[in-house]
Formats: C-alpha cells, structure tokens, sequence
C-alpha cells in the first residue's frame, strides 16, 4: 500500500545477526531496509553524517562524546533510541586448575565479575573466586582481562553493569585510567573503550572483534584470562561461560528466558535510553543479570514529541516504520534460536510509540493478537530455555563451599555437562609443597601451582626441542661423517 | 618473372608521389648525435635510377646518413643535421615541408624485415594506403604488382591471408619492399636488407633490386663488397677515423671504386683488408 | 626431417642422441641414498635416542641432515666446488618447493573449505530470503557477484581508456611533461587501497558531497587502484612493440597518431588485453576500499549508482565475522567463487596470451 | 657549408631547425594523449591535496606531536601515529625478511634450475598466486595458518629469547603478534618479489652465463659470479616493491592484530597495530579522529611512496633495470 | 711482444687441464634443436697447435657445430647431438665425464664480448680460476702473462682495477681471449671473434690468435674469407640447403680450399658470389 523507499542503517556488530534476520523477514514483505555492521561507533557517526538512515547502537552518544569518538553531529541531526532486541553480555574465560585441566564450570557473583574488571581482583586464587566454586582454589596467576580493541558499544554496556554492582572498584579504576585511551568521562558516562596503556592496560588482551575474542578465549590460548562476549559468539565456539549469581542468589547463564526475566525491571530514561539498575538487581530466580538492550537511533527533532518529519522523505519514514514495527512483532520470533532474547511486551510497546512519533499518528496498541512477539504469550520461542546449572545439581554453591564436604564436590563436579572444573587433585611428582590454607583445604586442588607452566608451554610443536639439542644431535651425527671422509681421503693419498 | 606485368598494364595508385623515379642529391649534410658530430660535409648525388651502393666499415655514418634521406633521423631524440636534400630539386628539410610527404616520396627497407605482425600478407602490402592515405582502385591488382615485383609473388599468392611473421626472413624482406614498392615512392632506400638473411634470399633480393632500378632510384647500404658490386652503378665509400665523423672518402662509378680508387684507404677496404 | 632421417639411415646407421643430462645416475643414486640413510638416521636417533618433539623439528633434522650428507659425500666424489653447486642446487629446489606448498595449501583449503556446501543455486539469488539460520547450501551469491561484475566493468570504463592513452603518451609522444607523468603514475601504484577507500569516503560520501554509498563509489575507488597498474603494465607491453615496427610505418608516411592506431596498438593488443585482466583480477578481490565505499547489502541491487551494493570480497568480508557456524561456511563459498572467478581471468590470459602474443614476445628476447 | 670536403676542418654549419607541419590528426593526438597523461598527474595531486586538506585538524590538534605520540587516542584529542607506524614498519620488514630469502630461491629456481616447462608452469602460478586477494590470505592465515606459527614462536622465544626482538614477558600470549601478522603477510609478498626478481635474473645476458659456464665453472658458479651481481638491483627492488606492498596490506593485518598502538620489541608477544589495519577496523569514525585517520593514511601514502620510489630508482640504476647489455 | 713472455719461466696453473695443445676430432656429428636436424653427420679433425677456421654462409650451423665441441650446445633446451668428440682420443661426451671438466679444457670466446662487467679486469683474467677451482701460485704473474699472451697488457697494465665493461670493444674482446686463455686450456674456440670489431681492433686479434697458436689449437668461426685466410692452416666449409641440414662440403689446408677447392660452391662461396 504505501510507497517505500529503501533505508540503510549501520553500526553495531552486536546485533548484526538479529539485524540479518529481520531484514531477511522485512526484505520478504517488500519493506527495502539495509544493514551494514561496521560497530556502534561508525553507526553513530555514519547517522550524524547523513550517510546511513539509522544506526544501530548499544553505546550512547554521550560515551562517544566523551571518548572523542564523534556524535556531535548526531545530535545535532537529533535523534531518538528505539529498542530493538535483549541480548546480554557473557563472562567467557579460560582458566586451567593446578592439573592443568580447562575450569568449566566457573561461578561467579555480580560482585567479583564487576571487581575482576575494574582490576579489584587481580589474581585467580582470590578467595572471593573460590568461595563460589567449591572452595578450591584455583592457580596463582594473575587475571588476563580479554575485551575489545578500539570503541565498541559492548564495551559500555558491560561497564555500565561493572559500575553499578561496584561502584568503589570502578570509581578508582576510571581515575586511574582517564588519560589511559578511555578518555575523559563525565559522571554517568560509561567507557566505550577500554586503557591502552598505564599500570592496568598490560593486563588487558585487546581484540578487534568479538568473533576473535570467542575463538581465542574457546581455543584456551591465553592462559588464566576472563573476558566479555556477546553470548552468540560464546556459543558458536564453545567457549566457557561463567555462571553468573543474581540477586536472587542463583547463579544463570545468558539464555533467552534468563535475559527476558532480567529485563522485566528495565527501566527507560525520558530518551528512551536504558537505566538498567534494576536488571543488575532483578529478584527473579532466572535473571541474568548482565542484560541488556540494543537500540535503533531514528531521528529526532530536540524534543521527544517531534519526531515527525525527521525523515523529510515521506517514503522513508514509511519504510522505516514498518521496518520497526516488524522488528518490534515478528522480528522477535527467531530471537532466541540466534542467542538473543525477544523485547518483553513493555518493551515491544515503546517501538511502536516511537514510530508513533516518527509519523505523528497515535501508536498502535500491541497485544498477543496483534504482536507476533512471542513474549506476548509467555513464551520466548525455540531455543530459549537454559540449561540446568550443575552446582545446583549438588546442592547449590554455598553448600559445595562448605570445607565438610570434601570429597563431595569432586564426584558431583563429573556430573556436570562436560565438567572438570572442582579441580581434581593432582598428585603427581612435585605436589608436595603445600601453599597455604586455602590450597590444602581444598583438597589438594592446587598445590604446585607455583611450579606449574602455563598451559601454553606444553606440548604441541617444537616446545620441547632446544637449540642446544639440535647442535649437540647435528654434531654427533656429523662428526662421524667428517671423519670418515678425512679417513677415507687419507687412504687414498697413501 | 617479368612478363605478367608487361602485359598488363602497370596499377596506379591516388594520391601518392608523382610517378617515376627521382634524383636524390645532398649537399653539405653534419649529422650530430647530441653534441657529437657523426657524419661531417657529405655531398652526394643518386641519380635517377641507377642504384648507389653506400659502402665503408661499422660505425662511419652509413645509417645515419641514409636516414637523413627520408627525415628518419629526426626521430631519434637529441639528433640534429645541418645541409640540404634536395629531391629532384625540392629540399627535403625546407620550411613548410611535411616529414610525412618527404618520407612518403622516399620509401625505406631496414636492416631487419620488420613487417607487421598483427596484418596479413595482404594488409601488409597494402599498409602504406591506409597508413598513409593513399587510395588505389584496384587493390588486388596493386598488391599483386607489388609482390611480382618484389619477387614473392610466386610464393605466397595461395596464402595472402596467412599472418606476415610467419614467412622466412628473406621472403619477409621481400615483403617489406612489396610493402614499401606499393605507394610506389620515386627512391627507395635499404639499409644492408641482406645482412640478416641467407644466400638464396640474398640473390633473390639482389635480383629484386636490379629489377625495380627501372621504376625508382635504389640506395643501398652494404657490407658485402660483392654485393656492392654486384647490383649498384655508383658507389660512395664512407670512412669515420677514431674519434672523427664519417666523411665520404671517395664516390664514383662501381667500376671505378673497385678497379681503380683514387684513394689507398679505399683500394684497403674494398678489398678485404679490414672491416 | 624424416626425409632426411629416411635418407641417412639408408646411408649408415642411423644416428644415436646422446644423452647429456648434467646428472649422471650416480648423481641420482647418491641423492636417493642420503635421503635415505639421513630419514633412517633421524629416525633412529630422534625417536629411539631421544624424544622428538614432533614432525617438524624431525622434518628440519632430517633436512640437515640430508644437506650435510649431500655435502660431504659429493665433496669426497667430485670436490669441493661440485660438492656445493650440489648442495646450493638442493637449497633451491626445497626452498622453491617449501615456498609453493603454503601457497597451494591456501587454494587447497579454500576449496575443501568452500566446495561443500557450494551449490549451483548460489549463482541464482541473493541473500535477502535467506536466514541466518538457514543451512550454508542455500546461501545466494548473485547479488554479490553482480556488484563485484558491475563495479569492476565501471571501472574498466575508467581505466581503460585513461590507462592506454596515457601508456600512449609514456611511449609514443615527446612532451616534456612525460617524466613527471610517470613519476606519477608510479607514485600514484603505491597508493595504499585502504587510502583510497578512505579518501572516496571523506571526500565524496561524506557531507559537503553527500553523495551516499553506493557500488560507484566502490568503483571510483577501484579505479584509483587499477589504473596506475594498467598504465605501467600497457607502457611495458608498448615498449616491447620493437622501434622497427614504428619506423616501418613512419617511413611509409605515416602520421604519429596512425602509427599508432594501426601498427602499435594492433601488435601489442595481446599484451594489452593481458595488463587489463591483470588489472582486473587485482581490484576484484580488493577489500579494504569497499569497506569505506559500498556499504553492502543482502538484497540484489543492480543498479551501482545509487544504494548501497554488495560485492563478492565484501560478501566474504561480511560473514567470516558473524557469529554462526554457517555463516562461516558462506564466507568460504564466496572465497571460492573469488579464487574462481580469478582463475578464469587468468585462464582468459593464457587464452588470449597463447594466440599469437606469445609467438611474438619471445622475438626480442631470442634477438638480443 | 659551401667549403668542399677537403684538407682544412670546416667549421661546421649552423644544425637546421627541424619544422615539421604536424597533420591535424597528429595534432589532435597529442591533444588527447597530453590530457590523459595530465589527467593522471592532476589525479594525484587532487588525491595527495584532499588528504592534506582533510588531515590538517589533526596535525593542528596534536602538532609535530603527531609524529612523536605513540597512541592514536581520540579520547583525549591526541592523535599519534607512531606506535601506528612503528607496527606497520615492523609488520613489514618481518615480512620481507622472510620473503626476500625464499623469493630468491624461488627465482633462481624459475630462471635457472627449473625445466622450461616447469619454467613457464611455475611463472604462471607465481603470477596467479600474486593476484589471489590479501582478504583469503588473511582468511586462511588467520583461521589455518596461526596455530601453527605460535610453536614456532614459542621455539623461538625459548630457545632464543636472549635475543632482545624474540624476548617475551612470562606467561605472555604468542599468537595474534606483530611476528604472526608479518609471515602471513610475507606469503602474500612473496609472489610478488617472487615475480619481479624472476623477471630480472631472466634478463641476465646470457653472453656472460655462457662465458661463465665455457669457463668450466659450475651452474652455482654461474649464478654467484653472473647471475646474483646482475640480479642485485632486481632483489633490492623488488624487496621494497614487497615492502611498498606489505606497508599497504590491510584486511590480512586488520583480522589478526588488536590494533592496539605501542611501542615494543616484544615482536613475537600478543599486540600491535599498522597503520592500514588500523583505519580498516576504525572505518566510520568521524569529525577529528576521522581527519586524524586521514593523516595517519597520508603518513602511510608518503611512507610507501618513498620506498616505491627508492625501489625503483634502485632498479633503474642498477645494470638490470636499465637493460645495458655491457 | 713475446720478449717479456719469453724471457720468463712461464706462469703455470694447478688443478686446471693439463699443459699443452690437444687435438679435438669430431666423428660423426649431428645436431637436432627440437626435431629439427641442423647439422648432419660431421667429422672433422682439428689438429693441435694449428689453427683451424669454419667458414660458411648465415645459418649452417658453424656456431652449433662449435658449441658441441665444448659441451655448450646442451645448455639450449630441447638441443639434442648425436656423435662423438675426441679431446687427444678422449669422448668428452662419454658417461661419466662432466661437461665442466670438457669445457675448462676446450675454452671459448664469444661473438660478442662478455667480460663479467662487475669485475675489475684483474678478476676478470682470474675469474676462471675461481670458477673451474683452478689453483695458481702466481696470481699475479698469471694476469700478466693471459694478457700479455692476448695482446692486451701494454694497454691495460695501470688499471688493472678498473671494471672490464669499462673497456672499448675490441679490448673487451681480448679480454676474453686473456681470461679463457688464464685457465690454460688445450683448444680454445672462437666464435666469429672480430664480427663486432673495428678495423684495429680486428688485426690485433688476428695477430693474437697467430701468437697463441702454439699454446692451444684454435678453432674460429668466421664470415670474412681475408681474416679466415690470414690466420688459419686449416678450413672446413660448411653449407646448408634450404631446409635441409648443415653439412661440412669441404675441408683441408686453407691454402686448398682458397685457392684450388673441389667443389664448386666453395669456389662460389670464398669469392664472394654468395653470402
Ligand atoms: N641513436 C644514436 N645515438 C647516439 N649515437 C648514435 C646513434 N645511432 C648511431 N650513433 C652513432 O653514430 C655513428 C654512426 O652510426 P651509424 O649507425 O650511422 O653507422 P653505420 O655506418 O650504419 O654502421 P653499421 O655498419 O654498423 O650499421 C656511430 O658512431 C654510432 O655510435
Ligand atoms: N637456440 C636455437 N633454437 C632453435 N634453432 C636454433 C637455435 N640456434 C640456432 N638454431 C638454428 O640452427 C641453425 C644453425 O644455426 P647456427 O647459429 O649454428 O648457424 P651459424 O652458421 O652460426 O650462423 P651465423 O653465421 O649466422 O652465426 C640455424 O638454422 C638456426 O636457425
Ligand atoms: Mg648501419
Ligand atoms: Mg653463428
């Protein structure tokens, strides 16, 4: 019916898929929409420059200010956030215990992640890490820290979480760094990017994009590191996710249903920017804490009630509202089977009052007779539901703590899906020196932790071959041949 | 050989040099590599055909005075000349005369064949119309005339078509002075077009050259005094000391140079004792 | 020949070709023998004395080891210059073979990795029906490659005549601007592409131009790339054209500009036609620049002036980073149809190159 | 002019100023063959000037600290190029280090040691292998290539570390380094070195490889005393025509380093950042870091320009460049 | 010249072939490039410490027939002989026997001179012995009295150091001559020697290879009869018809064939009626 004119929209990678599938959805109905993901950042810009028609955006344009980063212009272009899809960041680590084993089934609680990441807790035998995982603790290494090079709007969400659980930790950690390449930050405004230098930027493993931090941080080849994903990601590699405790106490990971039970307490700024204190600090059993949305950025006169005309083509804020409209109901089906989670209906309901704006015509009210969105009916559709956590299994964390259970955790820790974690002891030529309370009360887990070698040292390749040996074997064998030759030359000549 | 083109009348073409041969005279040519000067006060007149034998060893000017002849010597860069040419009268090198026309007029065969790789037999003969924008009526019969007379006629009339690179040297020499005969120039100029080809080729051409002497003036550059002697009715023996431009030594009649050189240098050369 | 052959052998024995191979067999039965007794030596004392710490320090072990016997054994045969030329000999060869296998390895796994899931539907729709969560067979690469196609002949519409006449007046004018001109045009080659992309982006997709991404974007970028490397590739293949050849044609009277419209560019038209579809195959697979200038896009677009337009390497691009295991597996299809599409440019070369070019490139050389 | 040719040197007469009549066509053709050439010329110098226009906010912003600052940090409107540059110099001298050797050898084995037919087949593949696309080369390094380098790396570091370029911290990452991005980048270098060195040992007279060889020398012989003194202008030159292109390699560097700029002799540790990559992975920027961006590729664009330039200076002065047969 | 050379106790080489001149005979030899057959059945003796000149028209195979003398011909891909050649009764074709090994003892000089350009004309002279693993004690000795013997030490005695492209041609050329004559071979082969020479230059290396003569068998190649006639005790002519292999016509004292040969196309050929 209405005449659609194609629009184009860049940015975020961390919701490139979701954005392949609702323009895969849009572009079927005949609604001409385009996304290229080039990061938060390029979006932003790219939208204040006029190049592209929206962005889409995790980092809002207040982090990019401050971190030098443009978004002048998209002010001044003037725009509005929409909420698109949930989605949540995943701790993913790589930790060996004293034997050598992959951990995989870390636990941790809001407080640590946020502590490890404004570099609070700095080493992996921090009491605070074995407390939430059976006691044991695990090796003396310090903490590599694995995130994104450059600006990233994952960054800023993650960090916003790290500044709301631990206000202390993260205060010092900014003051620290402010003229480290995270720029100057105003209060309230979250890094988008993260030290490249100073006292904490040598802890840090920066990667370009979030696919590289998976593979590496799957394929274990950064010893005793602990980074943040996008959880698709985490899942396409298989990389180790920390189970996270909300604040009901248990501990999750980022699956659609435990994104979408966090983001019931989302609570919107009069922007519509997300003021998140209350998914850190959700009550639901299920919540994953970490949690989060990602917006569409459509523009905007200065204030919020006059969006109307911000596309002088009439044919774009046509295409541009049922693009969003479809976002906001259909888009939503497939969310969970693509590691994301769908909007809750609140949610849902703020697309469509936003496009309300755009167009100047009253919002459409969304219902489950409307709305595909499957939150609309209480459920989330394929591929939403977590698995079980295996502590719980064996009597929840705190009870694993507890030093009388000793030999518990170890046959409950085999139960777990593909677990080694628990760490067995190792008893092995060295482990004899005992290091510490914490060590021996936990059964042995790591008592030559001191001796042990990175992972990395052992095995594959050329390793074990030194120099030294190649000359000494070379010699050996040469030596013979010279002589022979100086021995048969001597005959001859006689 | 002959007798198919005396019987028939001889093609014109339209456009190009007026029929005939013509007398070739310089007077006073320098020629000068940059600063060097290669070629010192030659004066020299070819006669209406008759065919003159430029002889003398490597490096005494022969080429640069030929190519002086046609205005080839401009196009080497930083090389200049002083004197007149003056064909049948007209200087070559007069203000106003097109390089072009003068070179049309005065044909040139090189040292190595060099015909047109990417043209026909065909097209190569009849390269100088297009190239230079002479017309003729009859084409087939044009190049027919040509090639007779070039001697080739024979050999590659069943395969006009066939790419020119893919004859043998000699017959591709020959093509190249059916090529130059086709505009039907009033001198033709060769520069030792045998040296790169072997005995039969080389008789074959000299044949050649004996015949079209009739119909245009030959000059020729050779290093085989046999040759010289063999095909030219004049001769002009160039010489370049150490260090010094080529001058003409010594010119005249064949006969003479050979049998009777005025001058020792030229009583040596000619007969083998250097070069 | 086989007249003659027929005829001396009715005269005498027919004559017997010699052999005059620089290796004698012993030479062979040498090599073939320190091979042997250095794979055997290395065997026994990495695995037997000691603990080799994998294939590839026994690999360089054995290597060693076959170089010293090569040495020493030869030397004591046929004398320390021999003994060396042998060994030298044995380093280039397994340098030159050690630097194709990486090489090949990379096309061999392209292919393993791309050809599974490569159907012919691939060249039949784009990816605008296709979800993400569709299986990697029915991925659509028409948008892509139409863009890659479109962009390229855009380019070609550029270069082409701008890159010959200026090869033209590099070779076969006399204005004294030709120096700098190529001074330029071999500054402008080593224009980094990223540079290029960087600047078709400052310069005209980004306000004041405005003129938005679009696949002529990408083109005019291209074109950045592609025309010094035309321009010097067609002055080489100019300058091969032997002087004589212009000469023949001038002392017929011709005019410069005839010269060469009907003699210089005719003979050289093989080696023309090769420097611009090596020009090609050098812009198709350039990524950075599209980065910047195209934009991309799922659905077909065929039109590369305006919208933005998908093109194979930005396909590739595009996919190798998402985050499904699928996606990837369309990235290595794209790389397939790339390192295809390449190969039958090249195979073009060759076609075009066997016609009559090679026959004639070979004269100067076999001239001098 | 009018004295005879005799005794007496004449002076010689004044040289004739040549004035030929141009035909219209001529005329026209150099009208037209003048533009295109102008037409490049004046490209370039609008390229070379927008780039300059463009930086300019960022070298007033960080001054002649643009070149002494070591982070590209838009945070603070400091912008740097020298840990850029730092990692794009280094990124590609590893690579050519490492392809200059092989592509000799490869070389020589085309020109001299191969069987015409293994000649002619070699050529054409160094030639296909040149044109495959750095975005595979980069895609097959990254994803196939790099967990083989890091034992290599860790060889090295082990058995070498006392050698300041292969020290590493302890418990440092191996993979994604300045090391692993220069030998993937020196696989695409080496077709290209490969190619032009091939091209010029070809070119050695073979007058002087017959002398040699009539001498009894050996064919190793042969290539030192002819070959490789002939060839030395061709090695140099196409050493840095690799450099020229390693300098520019982007996608490959882009998918494998952090892009993190700094400063370190820690080549084979985890880090680094060029200058290409880095405006690759920042594409989108705007306002001063995008102006810094472009004054970071400007620094680039001179960078290569001058090793370009020197590259073929070296070539043309050198005996095969210029095609003297002596 | 010879004073010098005479007066002293000649400068002998270790390791290189042993002293003396040899005589080389070719038996039966044919040579094909590809399938083509360009020489046919040649058998000729070029006995030692005489000079022994291969004269024939462009093109009948005088340089393939020398190259096979010295194992050069195998260098050409798809070159392939048939035959033998005896060095003092020796195949050097035999199995077993390396071509580095004929070709220290059999030397050669090219048409054109290739002195390593790189080298100082010191090396040059001595860059065999480097090459071959010749040994010398008297290195210096060796320089003076290879060119000496080439005729070249006045001219170059003070700047011995100075790269040998540096050189005029005719001196380039006997440079050459110094360097393979440094080696002391027993025959040494030239290749039309003097083709890209002036006058001077010519004579004086005619003169050289008279003087080395009773060091080494000569064997040269040449297209000018005087020069063929000067120098050599010995003449083969060799002839090739079209398309058909180069055969050796006619051979024996220089004196024969110049002035009493038996077969018609010599007489044809060494006055100048061809070629
Ligand atoms: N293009 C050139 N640039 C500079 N000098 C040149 C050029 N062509 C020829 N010469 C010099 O001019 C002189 C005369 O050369 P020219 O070619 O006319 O001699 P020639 O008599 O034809 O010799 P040949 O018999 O070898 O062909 C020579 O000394 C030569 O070195
Ligand atoms: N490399 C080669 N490949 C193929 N054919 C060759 C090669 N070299 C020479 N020929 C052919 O072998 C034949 C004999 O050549 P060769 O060079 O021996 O003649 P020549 O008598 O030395 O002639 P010239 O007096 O011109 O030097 C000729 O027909 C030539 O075409
Ligand atoms: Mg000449
Ligand atoms: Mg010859």
């Amino acid at each position: 019916a209405e005449a659609f004119s194609q629009v184009n929209g860049s940015g975020s990678t961390y919701v490139g898929l979701a954005m392949s599938d609702w323009q895969n959805g849009a572009n079927s109905r005949g609604i001409p929409v385009n996304y290229s993901a080039l990061g938060s950042p390029a979006g932003v810009n790219q939208y204040g420059d006029h190049t592209v028609d929206f962005a889409g955006t995790e980092a809002e344009v207040s982090s990019l200010e401050a971190a030098g980063g443009g978004g002048a212009t998209a002010k001044q272009r003037g725009y509005q956030y929409v909420p698109d899809v949930a989605g949540a960041v995943a701790v993913m680590y790589n930790v060996t215990d004293a034997g050598g084993r992959r951990v995989d089934t870390l636990h941790l609680t809001r407080d640590v992640v946020a502590r490890i990441f404004a570099r609070q807790i700095t080493r992996w035998s921090d009491p605070a890490i074995s407390a939430t995982n059976g006691g044991f603790a695990l090796p003396d290494q310090p903490i590599t820290l694995v995130g994104r090079s450059g600006q990233s709007g994952t960054t800023a969400l993650f960090y916003d979480f790290v500044a709301h659980v631990a206000p202390g930790p993260y205060g010092a950690f900014i003051a620290r760094n402010v003229d480290k390449g995270i720029g100057p930050l105003p209060s309230g405004v979250r890094p988008i990017q993260l030290p490249t230098r100073g006292p904490d930027a040598d802890f840090y493993r920066l990667f370009a994009d979030s696919d590289q931090i998976a593979q590496t941080l799957a394929n274990g080849s950064v010893p005793f590191s602990i980074g943040y994903d996008e959880f698709g990601y985490a899942k396409k590699y298989n990389a180790p996710t920390a189970w996270v405790e909300n604040q009901a106490g248990k501990y999750t990971l980022p699956y659609a249903a435990n994104i979408a039970a966090a983001l019931t307490k989302a609570n919107l700024r009069p922007d519509l920017s997300q003021e998140l204190s209350g998914v850190y600090a959700n009550p639901d059993p299920s919540a994953y804490p970490i949690s989060a949305y990602s917006y569409l950025m459509t523009p905007c006169g200065a204030g919020r009630d006059t969006c109307k005309g911000g596309y002088p083509d009439g044919a774009k804020a046509d295409t541009m509202t049922a693009f969003i409209e479809h976002v906001a109901c259909d888009g939503q089906i497939n969310m969970a089977r693509i590691g994301y989670s769908p909007l809750p209906p609140n949610l849902s309901q703020e697309m469509m009052n936003a496009n309300a704006r755009l167009t100047g015509r009253p919002a459409k009210q969304l219902n489950a007779g409307n709305c595909a969105n499957p939150t609309f009916r209480g459920s989330l559709g394929a591929g939403a539901t977590a698995p079980q956590d295996p502590f719980a299994a064996m009597g929840g964390v705190d009870a694993l703590t507890h030093p009388g259970n000793g030999g518990g955790p170890k046959a409950g820790a085999k139960e777990g899906p593909k677990s080694s974690a628990g760490a067995q002891a190792s008893n092995g030529p060295g482990a004899s020196s005992s290091n510490g309370p914490d060590a021996s009360e936990a059964n042995g887990g790591s008592r030559d932790w001191r001796n042990a070698e990175p992972a990395a040292y052992q095995g594959s390749g050329l390793g074990g071959f030194g120099a030294w040996a190649a000359l000494v074997l070379f010699a050996a064998i040469c030596v013979p041949l010279v002589v022979r030759g100086i021995v048969r030359r001597f005959r001859r000549t006689e | 050989m002959t007798e198919t083109l005396e019987a028939r009348e001889p093609v014109r073409v339209l456009g190009g040099p007026p029929p005939g041969a013509a007398t070739l005279e310089a007077r006073g040519v320098h020629a000068w590599f940059g600063d060097r000067l290669v070629l010192e006060d030659v004066t020299l007149a070819m006669p209406a055909n008759e065919v003159t034998a430029l002889i003398g060893p490597s490096g005494c000017g022969k080429s640069t005075f030929l190519r002086i002849l046609n205005r080839m010597h401009e196009l080497v860069a930083a090389a200049s000349l002083a004197g007149e040419v003056l064909l049948d009268g007209d200087d070559i090198y007069a203000e106003g005369t097109r390089a072009q026309h003068a070179r049309l007029r005065i044909g040139m065969v090189f040292q190595k064949p060099n015909p047109f790789p990417a043209m026909s037999i065909r097209d190569n003969v009849l390269a100088g119309l297009k190239l230079a924008g002479v017309k003729c009526a009859d084409k087939d019969g044009l190049v027919e005339q040509s090639l007779e007379r070039a001697g080739l006629w024979r050999e590659v009339r069943d395969r006009l078509n066939s790419p020119g690179g893919a004859l043998s040297g000699g017959q591709q020499q020959r093509l190249c002075i059916a090529r130059s005969l086709a505009v039907q120039p009033n001198v033709l100029l060769m520069d030792e077009p045998c040296s790169a080809l072997d005995p039969t080729s080389t008789r074959r051409i000299e044949q050649t050259i004996v015949e079209i002497s009739d119909e245009v003036t030959v000059v020729i550059v050779t290093h085989n005094m046999q040759q010289a002697q063999r095909v030219s009715h004049h001769c002009a023996f160039f010489l370049a000391g150490e260090n010094e431009p080529g001058r003409v030594v010594e010119h005249g009649s064949t006969e003479q140079i050979f049998e009777n050189p005025e001058d020792s240098r030229t009583h040596d050369y000619v007969h083998g004792r250097f070069g | 020949m086989t007249a003659t052959e027929i005829r001396v052998e009715q005269a005498r024995p027919a004559p017997v070709r010699r052999r005059t191979s620089a290796t004698t067999p012993q030479d062979r039965l040498v090599a073939l023998g320190c091979a042997v007794s250095a794979t055997l030596l290395t065997w026994f004392v990495m695995h037997q004395l000691l603990v080799s710490p994998g294939w590839l320090a026994d690999l360089v072990v054995a290597y060693l080891l076959y170089l010293g016997m090569l040495y020493l054994v030869t030397r004591d045969r046929l004398g320390r210059l021999a003994a060396f030329d042998k060994l030298v000999s044995a380093v280039v060869v397994s340098g030159a073979v050690g630097l194709l296998i990486p090489l090949l390895f990379l096309l061999g796994y392209i292919v393993v990795k791309g050809v599974p899931s490569l159907r012919l539907a691939f060249f039949g729709h784009d990816m605008s029906a296709v979800a993400p969560t569709d299986p990697a067979t029915a991925t659509g690469g028409l948008h892509a490659i139409v863009g890659t196609l479109e962009q390229t002949a855009l380019a070609l519409v550029f270069v082409v005549p701008l890159g010959v006449l200026t090869a033209v007046f590099l070779n076969e004018t006399r204005s004294r601007f030709r120096r700098p001109v190529r001074i330029f045009v071999d500054a402008m080659s080593g224009l980094p592409s990223v540079v290029a992309g960087l600047f078709v982006y400052a310069a005209l997709i980004l306000p004041p131009a405005q003129l938005g991404f679009s696949g002529f974007m990408a083109t005019l970028a291209l074109t950045m790339i592609m025309l010094p490397t035309v321009t010097r590739t067609v002055d080489v293949v100019l300058r091969l054209v032997p002087d004589g050849l212009r000469e023949a044609s001038l002392a017929l009277g011709a005019s410069r500009a005839r010269t060469v419209w009907s003699v210089v560019l005719p003979t050289a038209r093989t080696g023309v036609s090769t420097a611009i579809i090596l020009g090609i195959a050098r812009v198709v697979g350039e990524t950075a620049p599209l980065l910047f200038t195209s934009f991309g896009t799922l659905s077909m677009n065929y039109n590369p002036f305006s919208e933005p337009q998908e093109s194979l390497p930005r396909f590739v691009y595009r996919y190798i980073k998402e985050p499904l295991a699928s996606a990837q597996e369309r990235g290595y299809i794209g790389a397939l149809v790339l390192i295809l599409l390449i190969f039958a440019l090249f195979a073009l070369t060759r076609l075009i190159g066997r016609t009559r070019w090679s026959a004639r490139r070979t004269k100067p050389r076999s001239a001098r | 002019m009018t004295v005879s040719s005799s005794a007496s040197v004449p002076a010689p007469p004044d040289r004739l100023v040549l004035a030929d009549l141009p035909s219209r066509a001529d005329r026209l053709f150099r009208r037209v063959t003048s533009g295109a050439g102008l037409s490049v010329l004046a490209l370039l110098i609008v390229i070379g000037f927008f780039l300059v226009y463009r930086s300019v906010p960022a070298f007033e912003a960080s001054g002649f600290g643009f070149f002494t600052t070591i982070q590209f940090d838009p945070a603070s409107g400091h912008f740097g190029v020298l840990g850029l540059l730092y990692g794009t110099v280094v990124v590609a001298l590893i690579a050519v280090a490492v392809a200059v050797p092989f592509s000799v050898l490869a070389a020589l084995f085309i020109s001299d040691y191969a069987s015409p037919r293994v000649r002619g087949f070699l050529t054409g593949l160094v030639d296909l292998l040149a044109a495959i696309p750095s975005l595979l080369y980069g895609l097959w390094g990254f994803s196939f290539l790099r967990p083989y380098i890091t034992p290599l790396s860790q060889w090295l570091t082990g058995n070498l570390g006392w050698f300041p370029l292969f020290e590493t911290k302890p418990g440092a990452v191996l993979f994604n380094s300045m090391f692993v991005a220069g030998l993937v980048v020196s696989l695409m270098v080496i077709p290209i070195t490969t190619s032009v060195i091939r091209e010029v040992f070809t070119q050695t007279p073979p007058g002087e490889k017959e002398a040699a060889l009539a001498l009894g020398s050996t064919r190793w012989g042969m290539v030192r005393t002819v070959v490789l003194p002939f060839g030395r202008g061709g090695i140099v030159g196409g050493s840095m025509l690799g450099l020229g292109r390693a300098l520019g390699e982007t996608i490959a560097v882009s998918l494998l380093l952090p892009q993190v700029p700094e400063l370190t002799t820690h080549l084979l540790e985890f880090g680094g950042a060029t200058i290409s990559g880095f405006v690759a992975n920042n594409a989108g920027q705007s306002g001063p870091a995008l102006s810094g961006l472009m004054a970071a590729g400007l620094v680039l664009f001179a960078f290569t320009l001058a090793t370009n330039f020197t590259a073929s200076v070296i070539i043309s002065r050198s005996r095969s460049g210029a095609g003297v047969d002596a």
